[in-house]
Order: C-alpha cells, then structure tokens, then sequence
C-alpha cells in the first residue's frame, strides 16, 4: 500500500515517521556547479551530519539525489540511472535556477531546462548555488514534509511513468534501464494504493 | 617505481636549445627568419609576436620551433570560425619558457574543405585540442589517431561551435521551458516569455 | 524451571541489549569523531535512527536467492556467536564458550557476506571481498596468536576461565598487565578487527564504492548494520574479556567498552588507511612479531 | 603456442591448460564516485589491483561556455563567465577582464590593479586549501577535510564582504574592479592571514608529517621529469618536477613584477611533492597579500565604460594568460568590432592534467591510489568540459 492518506495515518504511522526523518543520507555525486557548496555544508562550520544527514557513496544506500545546478543531457542518461538504482522512498533535491527553468543556461544546447520534466523533484533550493544555510533550511523542510508523510513525489514516478518515459527519450533516445519500473512498483505494492 | 611510458619514443626530451640566455622578440623575430623562412612574424605586445603560416609549412614549422628555437610549450590550438570569408582560422600559441614569449601562428583552411595536418607527433597536448576542435568545429585533422567523440560522446547534431549553428533557437525547440500561465504574468511582460535579449518573440 | 525460563528469556533479551549497547557505542564513535574533527555530530542514538530508516524502505532490490540467504547467513551467525561471549551476570552458554568455538563461529558471517556480495557481481563488491580475506590472515592470526599465548600460560582455552584468572588479584593480575606484549599486539589486531583506520581496506570509499557494501540497500543494508553494531560489541567484549578481566558488574563493564572504543576511535580519527598490501606488511612486520615474542616469553619465563 | 605447465625438462605437462586468457577486467569509476574530483569518470581496465590501461571520460559538466559568450554581450558575459572553473572562479573573470582590455586598450586604474592581485591571491589559498582537504580525503583521513573546508569558509566570509557572494564574485570587471575596498576590511584579511598561518603548523602534524600519507603518497603517481615539459604540464604539476615555472614570473599581468615571493619547486615529481609544493605556495600567496596591503595606493578602481548595452569593441584578438591554483589558465579572444564577442577559447589549465597525463600516469599504477593521483593532478572536470 503507498504511503496512507494523511489522514489515516495512525500514532504508529507518526512515530515511525518522526523517526525516519532524523537519517537521511544524500548520495555523494556532484553534477553540477553547486556541489562546490557542499563540502562546507559537511564538514565542520555548517555540519549538517546533526541532523544525521550523510553523504553516502552509492545509490543503493541514498536517500537523496542532489541534482546540484545544471544538468546535462549527458549527465541526465547517468542520473537516471542512478535515480532508478536508488531504493524509494528517494527524495530529488534539485539546486538552484538551473533546475527550475534552466537559469543560467536557458540557451545552451546540451543542458535541460527543467528537471521536474524527468524526474520527480521533492524540493527546489532557490539561490544560483545556494548557500549551505539554504542547503540545511532546505534540508529541514524536507525533513519537515516527511514528518507530516507529505514527502511522496516518489510514487509520481511509479504512476504517471509513461510520462516521464516519454520527456526522457525525447531528450537523449531510448536506453534500456536495469529496472522496469511499472513491474517493481506492481511488485512492491505502489501502485494499486489508488485503485 | 610505477614509470609509466609514452608509446612515442620518438619525441625530443626536453631540446637542446631550450636552455640558455633569453633573447628579445628581436632575436627571435630575425632567428624567425633566417632560420626557419618565415618572414611574416612582427612584435604584438610586450612578450607576444604574431604572424600567419601557410597550412603545409606548418608542420614543418612546428618541428624547427621545437628543435632549432627550443620553444617547449604548445600552450593552446584556438579555432576561428570566419563564416564571412568561408574560412576557420587556426591559431596555434607556442610558449618559450627560454625567452617568456608568445609566439602565435595563424592558419587559414578553407571551411568546406576543413581538413590540416596534425602535429600531435610533435606536440603531445596538441591531442587534446585537436580532438576538440573537431568535434566542436568539424576540422578533421590528417595523421590524428583519436579523433573520436570525446566532450560531446551523447550529441549527434551538427558541430556546435560553428557560425550558422545558433544555440537559442536549438534550446527552444528542443526543450521545453516551464509555461507560467498565471493571468498577472501576461499583463507585466506583454504576453511575452522567453529571453530577454531585445527580440520581442511571442513563446508559442 | 526457571533456570529454563531464564535461558528462554536471556536467549530473547540478550541480542537486543547487545544492539542498544552497539547503538550507543555507534553513536559515541560518531560523535567523537565529530568532535575530533571540529564538529557537533550526530545525537547519540543515531545509529537506531539509521536502521529505522532502512528498515522502513519500501523496494529492497534482491539479487536473488543466495543474497537473501547470506544476509540471514550473516546477521544469525554474528548473533549465535553471541551467545558464547561471557558477560558479567550470565552464566549460561558463556561458562563453556571456549575461545577456539567463539573463534570458529565468527567466521561465519564474513563467510555469509562472501556469499552475498559474490551474488551481486558487483566488481567493487568482489575486491572488497578479496581485500577482507586478505585482511584475516593480518588481524585474525594476531589475535590467535595472542590468545594462544593466554591459553598457554593459564593452560584453558575457555575465556570464562581466562577471566577467573584474572580477577584473583584486581588489576596487577590483568592479562595487559602481566603480559603486556600480547595485550599490545591484541589492541593492533582489534583496530584491524572493528576496521577501523588505518586499516580500513574493507570498505574503503574512495577506492572501490565501500566494497562489499556497495550493492547492499533497505532492509538487507539494515541488517547489515545490525550485524555490525553487534559484531562492534562483541569484538569488544573479547579484548576485555582477554585482556582487561572481565568485568564483575554491568557498569564496569559498559565503562571498559568505551574505555577501549575511545582508544581505537582516537587512532580511527587521525590517520589514513592504509594500502591492502600495506595493512597486511604492517601486520607481519610489528603486531605478529609481538605477539610471537609474547608466547615464547610465556613458554619459557613462566615455568 | 607456450605451454602453461612445463615439467622440468620442459614436456607440457597438461597440454591442454593455457595462460589465462582474460585476467583483466574492467571497473568503471564512473561519474558518481567520491574518489572523483567533480563530475569525471575513468574507464580503467585492471589486472588485479594494478591498472592496465586507463581511459577518461569528460564532457558530463559540457555546458556550451563559449557558444554561450559568443550570444551574449560583453557585459553581459562577465555573469557567466565565473562559472567555469567552480573551486577557483577568479582566475575566469581576470582573464576575461583583460582580454577586453588588451583588445580595446582600457587602462586599468593602479588601485584596481592592487585589488585584482590581492582576490586572485585570496581565491588561491581558498582553492588550495579544497585541494588540501580532497586529497586528505582519498586517504580516508577525513580530519583534514573538516578542518581545511572550515578554514577556507572564513576566506568565503571576506570574498561575501568585498563582493556580496561566496564563491562567484563577479566582482573584477572589464576596466577595474566592481566597488572599493569596505571600511577596515585590510584588518579582517590580515586577520585571516595570521589565522591561516597558525593553522598550518596544525596541518603539518595532521597532515603533511602523516606517516600514513607519507607511506601512501611518496612515490605513487610520479610524472617523469623528461615527460613533464612534453606532455604539458603546467602550475604545480610542472614545479614539483623541477621546473621553477610561473605565469606570474615568466608573463608577469597587474603587479606582480612589483612584489616579491619565490617559486616553490620540488624535484621528485610524485603526489607528495605535488603537495608539499601547493603548501609552500600558500605561504608565498600570504606573502604576496601582506604586499598588496601594505603598498595599495588611494584612487579610482573602475575606468567607466559607456553605456554596456551599446558598447562595441574594436576589431582584434588577444591570447591572456593567468596563474590559477590549477596551472597555466588562458583565454583567446576575437572581436569583429561588435557588441558581442566573435570568439572566445577557454584553455583551462586541466586540459592537459586532466586528460592525457591522468591517462598516462594512471598505467601501471594501483587502484587504491588512482584518486589520489587526480587529486594530487587537481585536475578539475569543468575545466576540461566548458
């Protein structure tokens, strides 16, 4: 079953949720020009590991993608990859102007122009590179939403698949994923909540 | 000891007359001269001269300006693309650590044709740019190894970096932008969305 | 009766407060670290937050069969070896848990991993792998070789008697104290042990992805942490009971554990790690040595 | 066709058995991995731990920079420009600044020249200390990058001051610098300055006397010094090989034939001398700030331009060189006369280390030091992408 209504969550539904908010891990890869913001965020003046948010090495243990700025149609093929490689429930943090509508690149021809078009993004940070006190408010929203079980893009790219199928072949063809997304979330019960 | 080897045995350590006193752009400019033939180098700047080469001597050229000058440093290989008069316009910038002068070779080739030899025998950085100038300009250069897609491996459109290709108009048909239809927005900008960049274009 | 009724209850009781204390310490390390680096870090649970977490995933992508299997492999064997570690106030498995078993049984879970990880075919996985095996013959043969020289000079090879030996005198009577070459060469051989740096080859992330780890993910990346915040106390647990007596009541014991996990985190916080082939080289050339040194003084002095 | 097991009076025992084939396989450090600098990925085909041949992949940060500029106006351009090269943006607008200028022949006020030397300085020590903390962390010490990032945040603090913003300042400009110095900022530098030097004796028992660094390090990654002029390499790279090389000697831009610093050489040319030789470059660019502050003359910092939007430069071209933490860093520009740039190459300094020196240096080495040999290269993927 997905994620219940909010309102039928139980005491149990909120307490388990208080509790998965407090270990996030965000997965280390820089795409763009934003992870230069990062570094501080980690280490010691800004320190973001006291809300127990780390960055973790591979997909499979992330719960977070950064897509950090811009995002080029050929790191696009790889984040994609990787964004179906990564257990739900995964949250999209996208940086900067860059994700919302292109920013600074709005007329190049190798980077995309709005990421929610590819993949669904649970929180934008405003600021072109935001700063790491942008980056922890962001953060702490997050973990706000997922307090309150409103966090639940995720499951958007279960259901209206074909959608995002759709944007992403048109920007770099066809390629084959290692994961049929609308099986997995037949499998592991995503989809019939709403049926 | 990991010593990694260069597969190109043949390419001088470090030449003979690369160590020595400095000498002006004045020597250089008349050594320029009698020693290699080429006549058409003046002085541009304080530590920068400049002149244009024909494509075939330029090989050549750069084989003398390693071991006759001992020039040792292929610091860059820009490309012009000159639509106007049909040609790109190769600049080759060579740096003599001896004498802390630039020395700028120009080409011209003709842009249907776009084709020069490589000097990546002589040069080991010029792999690099070479392989970059063809996939952003087309050129293709005779005697590279490597001339496969490198920065660009997932485009299969046309070189970007020429003239007659313009990257606002490829972003605009090929992505989409986020529509604002919120009523407010039309009456500010006049119904108009887009760039800002003095054309009034209706977004369709 | 209820000395069965008891067994039942410490068999079920005994994992979880093995776990809580793995989170505390967990959480401790972290927030050391933290403090070593200039940081605030964590709060002291976070462990538990952390297998909340990955307990609650939703998709847990299995690799088949065998990846399944080796999991439950590996947290069941870490948890059976559990039960033969003698802790103060429990006298059940731990009176007859002699070392050579405990030695035997720990293999289990690395062999489980071994297991899973070769399903994932994961290139990273596999070096991982290799590189821990390789570690064993520099940390695991250290810690042997201490142990022997214990059993040799107590003539037991029960860590339960071990530690009766040591607490006839207080501390002068404190293996570490009375042959302090093996209790050094132990210490270098639990750094290698809890992978801590500089020998941290296993699950380098720089290097190869955190090794074995890498195609692990929810629930069998929870139970991954499970087994290793146990593994983390019971390793412990086996340098106190060697070296430091044993411990007669629970406070004493919780304050030798972090007594010794500070030693380990401090030298954790300051050092790189180590190449495989340099971890292993260290290992031979000062911790065995030391060790071997032990044994022959305790065969020959102690007549 | 050899045999594999020969007796010893040289009968193939087991005729069938042959030399295994393919004992090499491929691993794919690919873009999303922390032993990578940025957005970088190499293809390396191993044979056991040691890499048999490597190969690097580029073009995932490709934004199109100087198709970008070529449809922007010129002041346009300075907003992006910045953007390059992310750890150490100043070195862009310095060289885009000049270029303008040596094509159309502004003249630079001398006080603005001062302040454009002084964050050129600033913004090295900043990218220093990032590389310092990145190669800590492929060792695993993960002490140093805690304590470098945080030392280097109070260097972000006086660029947020000067110029509004942390890491891209937009601050030097086409004709001098954006404003003046704020009210006793030279205090807070000299501040900063006394700070970081303590710092660095911190950093040398941590990090540079580390017996583990100097066992992981000494020796890995070593660029041959008959190679390091063939292949290109430029700034550290080519000084911890011996060559007392520097853009700020050799092709001398603002001040700098004013002031004196050495340049740091070493001569074993491997990730540790690579090191020790960006350490000692931090010192001289402390040296070189104390200078600035003390000879910075009174007077105007902006030659005004006229109205940016119609602003035509003059036809002509200018090849600019600068010093950035990475290397040689170098711009081409072209103008026809018009408002916008005709062309502009970007010769970032991580065109050669990034590429065919990682590729060379790479073969033969192990796989536990392929990142540190990047990051000791500092090579920086944007730069190589644009």
């Amino acid at each position: 079953m997905a994620e219940k209504l909010l309102t039928q969550r139980n005491a149990w539904d909120r307490v388990l949720s208080s509790l998965k908010k407090r270990s996030l891990w965000m997965l280390h890869y820089c795409t763009g020009c934003g992870a230069i913001e990062l570094p501080p965020t980690m280490t010691a003046r800004y320190d973001m590991e006291r809300f127990g948010i780390m960055p973790m090495v591979t997909p499979r243990q992330a719960d977070i993608l950064l897509i950090t700025g811009y995002l080029s149609v050929k790191t696009l093929k790889r984040v994609i990859l990787i964004y179906e490689q990564m257990q739900s429930p995964k949250y999209v943090v996208g940086f900067g102007s860059c994700t919302i509508n292109g920013g600074m690149y709005w007329n190049s021809y190798s980077t995309i122009k709005s990421l929610d078009q590819y993949l669904p993004v649970e929180l934008f940070l405003a600021g072109c590179m935001p700063r790491p006190e942008a980056i922890i408010a962001g953060f702490n929203a997050l973990m706000d939403k997922i307090d309150q079980g409103k966090a639940n893009s995720w499951e958007d790219y279960y259901k209206n698949y074909e959608f995002y199928r759709k944007n992403q072949q048109h920007a770099f063809g066809d390629i084959e994923t290692h994961h049929d997304i609308p099986s997995d979330g037949a499998y592991f019960g995503i989809l019939e909540a709403d049926k | 000891m990991n010593k990694p080897t260069l597969d190109r045995a043949n390419v001088l350590a470090r030449p003979p007359a690369a160590v020595g006193k400095p000498r002006s752009a004045a020597d250089l400019l008349s050594a320029m001269a009698d020693e290699l033939g080429i006549k058409t180098f003046f002085q541009k700047a304080p530590r920068r001269i400049e002149g244009t080469v024909a494509p075939e001597l330029l090989h050549s050229f750069a084989a003398n300006l390693r071991n006759r000058l001992g020039v040792e440093h292929l610091s860059a290989i820009s490309c012009v693309d000159w639509i106007d008069q049909g040609q790109f316009e190769l600049v080759y910038h060579f740096w003599s650590y001896r004498d802390s002068t630039l020395m700028s070779a120009k080409v011209r080739i003709d842009r249907a044709t776009a084709q020069m030899d490589t000097i990546t025998d002589l040069w080991q950085p010029a792999s690099f740019f070479e392989r970059d100038i063809h996939e952003m300009f087309g050129v293709y250069f005779r005697g590279n190894g490597d001339l496969e897609k490198y920065i660009l491996s997932d485009w299969n459109g046309p070189p970007p970096m020429r003239k007659d290709f313009v990257s606002r108009d490829f972003a605009h048909e090929h992505f989409q932008f986020k529509t604002y239809d919120v009523p407010w927005d039309e009456r500010i900008q006049g119904g108009y969305y887009g760039s800002r960049n003095g054309e009034e274009k209706k977004n369709g | 009766m209820n000395a069965g009724v008891g067994l039942i209850v410490w068999i079920i009781l005994y994992p979880l407060v093995a776990f809580s204390l793995g989170v505390l310490l967990g959480g401790y390390g972290r927030k050391f670290t933290a403090r070593v680096q200039r940081r605030v870090g964590p709060s002291w649970i976070q462990p538990f937050y952390d297998v909340i977490k990955l307990m609650g995933k939703r998709t847990n992508i299995s690799h088949g069969y065998m990846h399944d299997v080796s999991i439950i492999l590996l947290l069941g064997g870490t948890v059976m070896t559990l039960y033969f570690v003698p802790v103060p106030g429990y006298h059940f498995f731990g009176q007859f848990g002699d070392f050579i078993v405990v030695m035997y049984l720990i293999l289990i879970p690395s062999l489980g991993m071994a297991l899973g990880v070769g399903q994932t075919a994961n290139p990273n996985g596999s070096i991982g792998i290799s590189r821990a095996l390789q570690m064993l013959a520099g940390y695991e043969l250290t810690f042997m070789l201490a142990f022997i020289g214990l059993a040799m000079k107590h003539h037991t090879t029960s860590m339960y008697d071990v530690i009766l030996a040591q607490q006839t005198g207080g501390i002068a009577t404190w293996s570490i104290v009375t042959d302090p070459l093996l209790g050094i060469a132990a210490l270098f051989a639990l750094q290698g042990m809890l992978n801590e740096k500089p020998f941290e080859v296993i699950m380098a992330p720089h290097e190869i992805a955190t090794g074995p780890m890498t195609e692990m993910g929810g629930k069998y990346l929870g139970m991954m942490f499970i087994q290793h915040l146990i593994l983390l106390v019971m390793e412990l647990t086996f340098f106190i009971n060697l070296f430091l007596g044993g411990a007669l009541n629970w406070f004493e014991y919780i304050i030798k554990l972090f007594a010794v996990f500070t030693v380990v985190l401090s030298v954790n916080a300051v050092y790189g790690r180590f190449r495989t082939d340099t971890a292993l080289r260290f290992f031979w050339k000062l911790p065995l040595p030391l060790a071997a040194l032990g044994v022959l003084g305790i065969q020959f002095l102690a007549k | 066709m050899d045999s594999l097991i020969t007796a010893n009076d040289g009968r193939d025992i087991m005729p069938g058995a042959r030399a295994l084939e393919n004992r090499e396989y491929n691993l794919f450090i690919g873009p999303n991995h922390p032993g990578i600098e940025g957005n970088f990925a190499l293809k390396l085909t191993l044979e056991g731990d040691t890499i048999v041949k490597a190969k690097t992949e580029a073009g995932f940060l490709h934004r199109g920079f100087e198709k970008l500029m070529e449809e922007r106006l010129f002041m346009q351009n300075i907003a992006i420009v910045a953007r390059i090269c992310v750890p150490d943006p100043d070195p862009n607008e310095e060289n885009y600044a000049r270029a303008v200028e040596a094509i159309a022949g502004i003249e630079v006020p001398r006080r603005a020249q001062f302040i454009r030397v002084l964050v050129l300085e600033l913004s090295r020590m900043a990218s220093h200390l990032f590389t310092f903390g990145g190669h800590g962390g492929t060792i695993g010490l993960y002490t140093m990058p805690n304590w470098t990032v945080s030392d280097r945040d109070r260097i972000l603090d006086l660029f947020e001051e000067l110029t509004g913003a942390r890491v891209y300042h937009l601050y030097n400009i086409p004709g001098g610098v954006r404003r003046d110095l704020p009210q006793g900022f030279e205090n807070r530098v000299k501040e900063v300055l006394f700070f970081i030097e303590d710092r660095l004796k911190e950093y040398d028992e941590l990090f540079f006397n580390n017996r583990v660094l100097l066992e992981r390090s000494v020796g890995v990654g070593v660029l041959p010094q008959d190679r390091a002029l063939e292949w290109g390499a430029t700034g550290a790279n080519l000084r911890a090989a011996g060559f007392a090389y520097d853009v700020r000697k050799d092709d001398p831009y603002e001040v700098y034939g004013e002031l004196e610093f050495e340049i740091p050489t070493a001569t074993d040319s491997d990730c540790y001398s690579r090191l020790i030789v960006r350490r000692r470059e931090l010192e001289q660019s402390i040296r070189i700030i104390r200078q600035i502050l003390d000879k910075m003359p009174p007077g105007p910092v902006w030659n005004k331009q006229p109205n940016p939007l119609k602003w035509r430069v003059p036809a002509g071209d200018a090849y600019v060189r600068t010093e950035s933490s990475k290397g040689e860093y170098a711009y081409y520009m072209v103008s026809d006369g018009g408002v916008r740039p005709y062309r502009v190459h970007v010769r970032g300094a991580s065109v050669t280390h990034g590429v065919h020196i990682l590729e060379n240096m790479l073969r033969g080495a192990r796989i536990e030091d392929a990142s540190q040999i990047m990051f000791s290269l500092d090579a920086c993927p944007p730069e190589v992408d644009r």
